[in-house]
């Protein structure tokens, strides 16, 4: 026994509740804001490119995660990835089960480091690395910014 | 060297542009909640704020009535060896007068609230509690005070159990 | 200089401790360190360092909540946002710089305090990358270990095979919180959750708290006639994007390793152990930390689980303690507890677990998703 | 043990808001540190990391959140966290890192963006107490400052107007310091006092603003000091202390620091000063609040118990004074980035000692600092002393 008197009663032991709570606002950053404008005003996918070592980012950064210098260059990158890795989920946020899979995949670009991590519109059988796919974006109107306006990858 | 850099790094932003869109940006909220076990001590001092009393442990060790009780004393490194109750009565230790709430919102009527050493715990020990029935110009450090328990049946087992510390009357004590 | 463990205090894990605020269960293990290193905290030992997360703890600055308990209170303490091992490189540090003699590292998990601990992995994503995608943060996990099988040849079973292996291991420790003759079938069998990595892949939450008392040359000599050297000790991490890490290969732990080895002066890690602790939060971890520290040739660790080579009695007994799938994720605390079961291994006080006549271990340990960060430390006893 | 120097330091400016994320703030100050020492990333053999609560940028771990733009991928990366300390202490582990050997070249990064929190930062401060003693009362931060410095104030009889000074001191300081967010040329002590009380006795503008920013610091060995020449920008990092006081705050006599005063005592024994009053030049210590300037001083043994406030009152602590004290500006004039206020903790002391603080470099001749940072709840001190 860990102290000099024990209570052995279970119903003597409390808890309290609480939460951290509180609203975060992020900003996405130098690149992230360039990147998250071109997305939602002209559909498309930059990276960056760092012009001390050459390297290409995707999703871009303003340090380069190989020589840490900074990024300046913004490239388009190419219409289509290729999937290296996928996984298919039964259950949601909190646990719960869903009523139909999501398939996540890591998507790489040819030429560039990273790529993204987004879901795969793809039945889960189909789902496999390998696939060519390309991004699929919300209608042009209906973007806001995010990462949420690429719905997903497709074949 | 320094005196040599012509732009210090940053790029600053108003109070609007996270609100009005002029940057993209991202929201969200964590869920983050806990139960957090209450333990030995602490489920015992709560049971006894729920019956309108104050306890502490005592440590054989420094002679101290630890208050808030633990179950081991930090002074000396050892279990402590009893409970103890305390009184409810004590002496304003410091307080301030907050014209600011919790979310730093300011407030007209400002809140009393500083630390109460409590009588019969070692010097200096208390809580931080809310004072009552005075009013900014009476409070004053060293100031005796003493518990207002809430009724019985609105206890909880929570230090709100005291809704405040008043002046010690007269004859109290 | 030579630094050693000369103190281990341990609390049984549990599902849950009702009776123990986390103080409470921090003060019983250091209670248990300081009687076995014959330390007097209040007098002996110079520094005090403990390995936590606020959002673990659900505090907004938990370092105000650790001194006491440790016995620390007035004294020089601080917290690592890092795992156990990275806490002991600290102290290691701290020795060897010359500004403590004597330290000690805890780490606890109270995870049964925390009501959402899914909701805190994914407040763990990137907020602009990841995070508003949304889904449940173990498909991090899917997807690593879809990319370690097809690069390693690994296979889903030989996962299930580590399941099975340290859960019934855990059966002989009576630290243990997950303990169980669970078969390789039932993992098999057991709901794909974040296909391929199933529901009995995954470590569960255990409570319980480490101390252990570090001590330089002079000091560890006095105060234990055999203490456990600490003979390397490396920590590194990869990229916290998760679009730009090593998926395969786990790069924090090979990096780790490196570090450990090069001061350890091991130069062929495969043979040179008598017993590994590597970290297995996911049953495809043990395989691919394996490979990644240099005990396995790669696509071989597999392999070894289906032989028996990682079994007691095996080639390199790996998880003997039952691991983090036997005992329970202990959240930062799991590499400290895998120092201290090598610690009782190398004494010979493992009791029906213990790996005859061990006289090297190695630990490694990795911070749990979504981090890629690792640390290796490289333990032995004698000379 | 190796001597271990500062050759290189970097800040990003400090303001309220920030457009960059916070990796990006800790690569912009880490990016400045290492171009200052002559150094790339490869040079670098380890990163420490100082940032304070996780609720403040809002992600579990920031830690490991943070590590690419601090130059910490595929090295070892080492974060520690000393609630509002941590500004003073990443040094120290840095110290540790490089004079154990294990390294010969350290960056040190701190990073707070204390922005992204909504509604303000001020939430976050919620669940910094203990759940079952202080939270069901729902206390304000300020509150228990506030009750700090009424202690102090009270206990020693020190007039209000003397405090007050320090932020009319620090503010007036900060005019010099590129990266201030709050410097004012003109304040006044009537400013100050007349400002409105959102605790008493704690004004307006006796506290320091909530600020986003980051600072990074490039620690050597002597080796490679002077295999690279860097004799000319190097300051030495001459001792360090650290002290954490118990939890329980409410059983603590709040007047004196005790935890700072354990912290100096250890910094000052390594640093072999036995009169610190003496032997140290200026110090740069810690300033969210005006009374903490003072509260600190006398817990650094460089002033009297109860007798900072008069130093102030008679222009010691000024910048031309007998001991500049906050030469920076401080917290108070240049921002409160929790952590990142090392940028004008160790950043100040090492470009005061190098003689590249510019229209801040104290006008006579300063070969020792004295750092300190505090955190948690009025608990904790972290001390480093540096010369030249």
């Amino acid at each position: 026994m860990t102290f000099t008197e024990r209570t052995t009663d279970p119903r003597a032991f409390r808890h309290v509740e609480g939460h951290i709570e509180a609203d975060y606002i992020y900003t996405t950053g130098l690149a992230g804001d360039r990147f998250f404008r071109e997305l939602r005003d002209h559909g498309r996918i930059l990276g960056t490119r760092c012009a001390a070592c050459g390297r290409r980012w995707l999703p871009p950064k303003l340090f380069c995660e190989a020589c840490f210098h900074e990024v300046t260059d913004f490239v388009e990158a190419p219409p289509e990835g290729r999937v290296a890795a996928v996984s298919v989920a039964r259950v949601g946020r909190r646990g719960e089960p869903l009523p139909k899979p999501e398939v996540w995949a890591l998507v790489r670009f040819r030429g560039f480091e990273g790529g993204f991590v987004h879901r795969l519109l793809v039945e889960p059988e189909a789902a496999r690395p390998g696939l060519v796919v390309r991004a699929v974006l919300k209608p042009a109107g209906s973007r806001t910014g995010a990462i949420t306006d690429i719905e997903g990858f497709a074949p | 060297m320094t005196a040599r850099i012509e732009k210090w790094p940053g790029v600053e932003l108003g109070p609007k542009d996270l609100e009005g869109g002029t940057v993209t940006t991202v929201r969200s909220r964590p869920d983050a909640r806990f139960a957090w076990s209450a333990g030995e001590a602490m489920s015992r001092f709560l049971a006894e704020l729920q019956r309108g009393r104050l306890i502490g442990r005592r440590c054989d060790g420094c002679k101290r009535v630890l208050f808030p009780p633990r179950m081991f004393c930090e002074e000396c490194f050892r279990p402590t060896d009893a409970w103890v109750y305390v009184r409810d009565t004590g002496a304003i230790e410091t307080f301030s007068v907050s014209y600011l709430d919790t979310d730093a919102r300011r407030i007209a009527e400002p809140i009393l609230v500083g630390v109460v050493s409590i009588d019969g715990a070692a010097p200096k020990m208390g809580i931080m509690h809310y004072f009552g029935e005075m009013t900014k110009d009476d409070i004053r450090i060293g100031m005796r005070v003493k518990a207002v328990w809430r009724p019985p049946e609105e206890r909880t087992g929570s230090v709100l159990d005291i809704r405040h510390f008043r002046p010690l009357r007269e004859g109290e004590g | 200089m030579k630094i050693g463990i000369v103190g281990v205090g341990v609390t049984p894990f549990r599902l849950t401790t009702p009776e123990f605020s986390w103080k409470e269960l921090m003060y019983d293990a250091a209670q248990r360190a300081y009687a076995d290193a014959g330390v007097d905290p209040r007098t002996d030992v110079d520094s005090f360092i403990t390995c936590a997360e606020d959002y673990y703890e659900g505090f907004g600055i938990f370092d105000e909540f650790t001194p006491d308990q440790l016995g620390a209170a007035l004294r020089p303490m601080h917290t690592v946002g890092g795992d156990g091992i990275q806490g002991l490189a600290n102290a290691f540090m701290i020795i060897q710089a010359g500004a403590a003699d004597v330290v000690a590292v805890e780490s606890h998990s109270k995870a049964s305090d925390i009501l959402t601990f899914d909701g805190i992995v994914a407040h763990g994503l990137d907020p602009i990358w990841n995070r508003p995608l949304g889904g449940h943060p173990n498909y991090v996990a899917g997807l690593e270990m879809d990319a370690f099988l097809r690069a390693s040849r690994n296979t889903a079973k030989d996962c299930a095979l580590v399941v099975e292996k340290n859960r019934c291991a855990a059966l002989r420790n009576p630290v243990a919180a997950y303990g169980s003759r669970v078969t390789a079938g039932q993992v098999a069998g057991s709901a794909p959750l974040w296909a391929p990595l199933r529901a009995l892949d995954v470590a569960g939450l255990a409570d319980g708290c480490v101390v252990l008392v570090v001590a330089g040359e002079r000091a560890a000599r006095r105060m234990q006639s055999e203490p456990v050297w600490v003979r390397g000790i490396g920590w590194a991490s990869d990229a916290p994007a998760l679009e730009t890490r090593d998926w395969a290969g786990a790069a924090y732990a090979r990096l780790a390793a490196d570090m450990a080895y090069r001061l350890a002066k091991v130069r062929r890690p495969a043979g040179a152990f008598d017993l590994a602790e590597v970290d297995d939060k996911f049953s495809y971890k043990e395989l691919q930390h394996l490979e990644a520290i240099g005990l396995a040739k790669k696509g071989q660790a597999g392999k070894m689980a289906r032989r028996g080579a990682l079994g007691l009695g095996g080639k390199l007994p790996t998880n003997v303690s039952g691991g983090s799938l036997g005992c329970g994720n202990v959240l930062d605390a799991s590499g400290l507890h895998r120092v201290s079961e090598a610690v009782l291994q190398l004494r010979g006080e493992a009791g029906s677990h213990q790996v005859d006549g061990a006289r090297t271990a190695i630990v490694q340990s990795w911070r749990g998703l979504p981090t890629a960060t690792g640390a290796v430390a490289v333990l032995g006893v004698g000379r | 043990m190796r001597k271990v120097a500062v050759v290189g330091a970097g800040m990003t400016i400090f303001r309220r808001r920030l457009q960059e994320t916070g990796k990006e703030l800790s690569f912009e100050a880490s990016r400045m540190a290492l171009d200052q020492a002559k150094m790339e990333i490869s040079d670098v053999n380890a990163v420490i990391h100082g940032t304070a609560p996780d609720a403040f940028d809002g992600v579990h771990m920031k830690g490991e959140y943070l590590l690419d733009g601090s130059g910490g991928i595929r090295k070892p990366y080492m974060r520690v966290y000393t609630g509002g300390g941590t500004g003073v202490f990443s040094t120290i582990a840095g110290w540790w890192h490089v004079a154990s050997g294990l390294a010969d070249i350290a960056l040190v990064v701190n990073e707070e963006k204390m922005s992204s929190c909504q509604p303000h930062p001020q939430s976050v401060f919620a669940h910094i107490w203990d759940p079952i003693l202080d939270r069901p009362l729902k206390p304000n931060l300020v509150w228990i400052f506030a009750m700090e410095m009424n202690r102090y104030m009270t206990v020693h009889g020190i007039p209000y107007e003397d405090i007050a000074r320090v932020a009319v001191k620090n503010k007036r300081n900060a005019v010099g310091h590129p990266c201030a967010q709050l410097p004012d040329a003109n304040i006044t002590l009537e400013d100050v006092m007349n400002s409105e009380v959102m605790a008493w006795p704690v004004h307006r503008l006796d506290i320091s603003p909530p600020s986003d920013g980051a600072a990074a610091v490039v620690l050597a060995s002597e080796d490679v000091v002077r295999k690279r020449k860097l004799r000319d920008q190097a300051a030495w990092i001459k001792g360090v202390g650290w002290c954490i006081d118990s939890t329980m705050w409410t059983d603590r006599d709040l007047v004196f620091p005790e935890y700072v005063n354990r912290a100096a005592k250890m910094a000052y024994k390594q640093a072999k000063i036995d009169r610190p009053k003496r032997q140290i030049d200026f110090a740069e210590p810690y300033d969210p609040f005006d009374y903490k300037e003072l509260h600190h001083l006398e817990g650094l043994g460089l002033a009297d118990k109860g007798k900072a406030g008069l130093m102030t009152r008679e222009g010691i602590t000024e910048r031309d004074g007998k001991l500049p004290v906050c030469p920076s500006g401080g917290l108070l004039g240049v921002g409160n980035p929790i952590a990142a206020t090392m940028g004008i903790k160790i950043g100040e002391l090492y470009w005061q000692l190098t003689g590249q603080a510019g229209k801040r470099q104290i006008p006579h001749e300063v070969h020792t600092g004295v750092a300190q940072a505090w955190g948690d709840l009025m608990q904790y001190g972290s001390v480093v002393v540096m010369g030249a």
